[in-house]
């Protein structure tokens, strides 16, 4: 697998647009796979993708710094998630219930993270990440181990309307955190359009209601995400505290596989967001010759291949026995007093 | 014809749009998209005032159903999966469940939990909250196992004053079949005998249900034991009289329960029973639940972590060899 | 006990000034009647005083029209109760543990309500009303009573942190219901200080990021409180969805009768908000000439004799006997299949 | 010399920060203030970054202490009172008891829930939560009913690795007083024999120890019975092996608690005791809990709604007479 060199310093530049380039087509070849494999039987459970929306994640991922800072990926987050580090192997054995890996077959799909090493493993509920970043910071800055780090999360417009995204962010406010929050508001949470979300124009008109900066981007716009979101990151990097982007982009699947996104009306899927971030991406690195299409065309290829191995050995790999298994939730041995 | 579970949940609550007009259902996606599961699929074209998408908002979304039911009407509120109920929990049980005896106003809510496990749904989507919100004072409980209770329960549970958890069990949701909606016409607060027998009783709720008397004919068939298989139907109020008239038939009893061990509705009966029908049992009551861990993800853990027919027989031949 | 008169529709003017001086002076001597009750051990369990909170409570009461209108009062809201219409007995009752009395001794203080006549009677988790109003309202736009119907609630400064308070304005907003929330921002959630509590410059910030309207006022200003509240209610009367007034001022009193409020600081209470909200009533009604002296001295009278009236009442009044009690949580008879 | 429960829980933290630097207090009013009950008074002094302010967010205060001890920090939050941990629910059942199970990580935080009924504390400053936090896998619940277990138990709660649901109650703060805090050194998971006896074992937990004793004072002066009371300690673990070794002693048993009656420790206790130590009973096992309804405001109701010395006598003479 191509590898994310570990940065010690947030990435700038062409390095930054190539970081996330790359992030963005392992995670759209990573997640095509999943779809196929989904649709082939081969997953249980849900299969959740972030197709469109990895010009916004992979911004933020690969502005972080793996071992430094905190990331909290959401669903649609496999482009940040690989930008910060994680491999595919991780990805292919939760998606295929391998016994190795660090979910074990306990949790799937997106439930899944090495927290050891600041990627937090979400559960389901909706904005309550938010909170947990702010911790993990404030536990930084009690351990004098905050300067120069960030903590950051992805939410959904419909997370938006969670208490939890609420007291999340008013308490890393007050505390001046360095919180990165991004919202991708891809017009839907699940079917429900944003009009029976939210009342307001913009969701970024939330941030001055917190005490925050708040930022607008268009989400399948490369090079303003990599602007607007890096920057972002920057600011609560060098103390400014907690920092809101609001990237408006869409949804290019369903909500998850079993979904066909029907309710999504053709006139926004023709219109200004239906656009594929990929495409913009190339065009964008392409014209500004950062990249050239043989380099693209080598990468594609040698993701392609990366993709495969990974779901090749986790298809081989053991599934959870539950002979084996110990079943015990807690980690404290309290059978002997 | 036949008509499933969900089916019976979605005509019931069509029964209920159509003849009430103080009914109206709120949830998230239930509208145009007809529920993450289908239960209100076309409800909105017929009813497009009284079938409204909420925001991810589970503790507004049980508020607001208490204010209107305050106000007359007859909220229907479905949880997109019970797991998430967990935000609604303090509207539930701390402004729901007291307010009748706070105030002698009744708060007619009922709260629709997609509940217990599927394959591959993971610890965040599985979930059996029964036990929770039966521990407070106010709210009724429902745990409808068939087709028919499905239907006749949805539509007592709006009837009624109080608020009402309604667990409705994702895995019988198309799984389950009848021939029609037509049951038995026994209320809310009254257990069913739905196998009768003379050696063993188990007592459970939902989809364990049918795991249960598939142990029963297994029993039976295997070594010709009689397992009478109780459906409590609703966990609050619980029918302890039909438990015990079971117990004082059979002398032996398992509670049997799908969500985790540590307390919850089998400990509730067990404790009922011997209670009260201590002289009856020949043999230590007996319980079987979920393991002590989150459901897990993977579907051969999670086969292993609720009982099985495999497992409610084992427990059956301890309790008959006692 | 002196009546606020039932009104038709929402009253202005003179009318307005008037019911809602009557209202503050109610509350006021109401409340220091249970001061003194609770320092003589007279009251079991908390004492929650409204004490320099009454023109923004009565402004907002004296705006409501009983019968019609939704009010979900909160701790400080005496004199917005007693302008609905809540008489001094209820009060009493609840306070002195009546058996008579909407809460019978099953709940005390202010928790107390006649949900029957539309004004709720609070649970104690601060944020939580406000969806609870929403929804009286939604039920009466599916009722068709909703043209010319308001719902209102108070909150404080601390409970805008509470996701409830998100979640439920938020709904209100995507609802467009006539709902309208006063914060009383009191600078201080019990001991703790906005700079604990929020991050933003002023609350009213918040009011954007839900797309709803937005006002801040002088809590201590009756004549701008009457203003700003009054329009604030006609407003959402008139359809025009949510309203969110900010009023900041300063509680002349413990958060409870237990509690000397000695961490406020002197400078606060010696600035702008420490004024009595009472004291500028009168000044400013007396200037323009609304009341006269003497009117002013025969109200206070006059109320000190109901407040009299009302305690000696509830103090005759048998309690609550456990014997008699059906100590039932249901309405439902369960017991006859 | 004396030293007081609220005292215990006081000089348990200060400890903790003294002794633990990655131990920090989080909190509404716990700074200057010292706390609503003054379990944090002067300790923001010592320890100014340690002990904070938390907004009215109980969510986001569970969700900040799962966060940071994931960063290797020992938080202890403080609940206003146990009732608004509701607020919470979400992020401590969900969030902190799956974390382990999930990711083999454990998530080492400490919620102090300041618990149980006092009178005129009405229906939301009253509950006992204990059974709601112990039905889910994952969460240690510990409920000390003395002055010595007050500061052991939270010293070791903060010391454990799995989440603890420490429940102190608000009765005893000031009402409990001992000579020193020096205790016996049981561990967490280990029940403690408060009272020896020989013909019936109460089984209870938190404030209603010193009833039960009370009543078992009682009955031992009016008749001559010997009554054995259990202190669990903990709830989850449950030390059921000290449960059985008593009724073993006494062939009978009453389990007692403050909460609400349906589910609960109560029940847990009695289905346990019934499965392992059947043939040891006597008499059919009792439950005396509080009664089905909210927690009442007025001092009467609250005192006949809790169990009580008398209550206690009366259940005891039933299970005796048996
Ligand atoms: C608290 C909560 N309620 C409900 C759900 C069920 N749910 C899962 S994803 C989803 C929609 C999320 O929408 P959004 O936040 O916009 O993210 P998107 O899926 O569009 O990326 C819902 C309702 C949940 N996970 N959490
Ligand atoms: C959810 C919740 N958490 C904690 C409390 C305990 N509590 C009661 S009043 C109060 C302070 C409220 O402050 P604010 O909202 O500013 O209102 P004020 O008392 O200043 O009028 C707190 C923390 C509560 N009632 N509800
Ligand atoms: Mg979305
Ligand atoms: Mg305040």
């Amino acid at each position: 697998m191509i590898h994310h060199s570990n940065q010690d310093s947030q990435r700038s530049g062409a390095d930054y647009y190539r970081a996330m380039y790359l992030a963005m087509i392992q995670a759209r070849l990573l997640e095509n796979k999943l779809s196929s494999l989904y649709k082939a039987g081969k997953i249980v459970g849900g299969v959740y993708l972030g197709k469109g929306q990895e010009a916004v994640s992979a911004a933020l991922g690969s502005a972080l710094i793996p071992g430094r800072d905190i990331f909290a990926p959401l669903i649609r987050d496999q482009a940040g998630r690989t930008a910060f580090g994680e491999p595919f192997i991780d990805c292919a054995r939760a998606y295929l219930g391998s016994a190795l890996g660090p979910m074990k077959g306990r949790d799937g799909n997106i439930h899944r993270g090495r927290p050891q090493e600041g990627m937090l493993a979400m559960i389901s509920h909706l904005g309550s990440a938010v909170a947990v970043v702010a911790g993990c910071l404030l536990a930084k800055r009690l351990q004098g181990k905050l300067p120069g780090a960030v903590g950051a999360t992805c939410v959904g417009d419909g997370a938006t309307s969670t208490g939890a995204f609420h007291e999340g962010l008013n308490m890393a406010a007050v505390e001046k955190l360095p919180l990165v929050v991004i919202v991708a508001n891809n017009q839907f949470a699940y079917s429900t359009p944003n009009n029976r979300q939210f009342a307001c124009e913009d969701l970024v008109d939330r941030a001055r209601g917190y005490g925050i900066a708040g930022y607008s981007v268009d989400g399948t716009d490369f090079l303003a995400c990599a602007t607007v979101i890096g920057n972002a990151v920057a600011r609560a990097r060098s103390g400014e505290g907690p920092q809101l982007v609001v990237a408006k982009l869409l949804r290019l699947t369903g909500h998850g596989e079993h979904d066909d996104g029907s309710y999504v009306p053709d006139a926004v899927k023709a219109g200004a967001y239906g656009r594929d971030c990929i495409d913009v991406a190339e065009k964008q690195l392409l014209e500004s010759k950062i990249i050239t299409a043989e380099e693209i065309a080598e990468i594609r290829e040698a993701v392609a291949v990366d993709v495969q191995a990974a779901v090749a050995q986790a298809q081989q790999e053991p599934t959870p026995d539950p002979f084996q298994e110990d079943w015990r939730a807690f980690s404290s041995d309290f059978s002997q007093p | 014809m036949s008509v499933t579970y969900i089916d019976a949940i979605r005509e019931a609550q069509e029964t209920l749009l159509r003849d009430d007009p103080r009914v109206f259902l709120y949830g998230q996606d239930i509208a145009a998209f007809g529920g993450a599961f289908k239960a209100t699929k076309g409800l909105v074209e017929q009813f497009p005032d009284r079938v409204l998408d909420a925001p991810i908002s589970e503790d507004a979304m049980a508020g607001l159903a208490i204010g209107a039911a305050l106000q007359g009407m007859r909220p229907i509120i479905e949880m997109q999966f019970a797991d998430f109920s967990s935000i609604a929990f303090n509207q539930i049980v701390n402004h729901a469940a007291t307010h009748f005896y706070r105030t002698g106003m009744p708060v007619p809510i009922t709260v629709r939990l997609p509940s217990g496990g599927t394959a591959g749904s993971g610890p965040f989507h599985s979930q059996s909250m029964e036990a929770i919100y039966a521990h407070y004072p106010g709210v009724v409980v429902v745990t409808p196992a068939t087709v028919a209770d499905a239907y006749a329960m949805l539509i007592e549970s709006v009837k009624l004053d109080d608020p009402v958890i309604y667990c409705e069990h994702k895995f019988l949701y198309r799984w389950l079949k009848a021939k029609s909606l037509q049951g038995d016409g026994l209320p809310i607060g009254r257990a069913r005998i739905t196998r009768t027998g003379r050696h063993a009783t188990v007592v459970t709720y939902s989809a364990m249900v049918h795991e249960a008397v598939r142990a029963a004919e297994r029993l039976q068939h295997e070594s010709g034991w009689e397992i009478e298989v109780v459906d409590l139907r609703s966990v609050k109020p619980l029918d302890i009289d039909t438990v015990l008239a079971s117990v004082a038939r059979t002398g032996r009893i398992l509670a049997l329960g799908e969500a985790f061990p540590w307390g919850g509705v089998t400990a509730e009966v067990v404790s009922r029973v011997v209670a009260d029908g201590f002289h009856l049992l020949e043999a230590p009551p007996m319980r079987l639940n979920a393991r002590d861990t989150p459901v897990p993800y993977h579907p051969k853990l999670w086969a292993a972590h609720r009982p099985t027919p495999e497992s409610i027989c084992d427990s059956l031949r301890k309790l008959l060899s006692y």
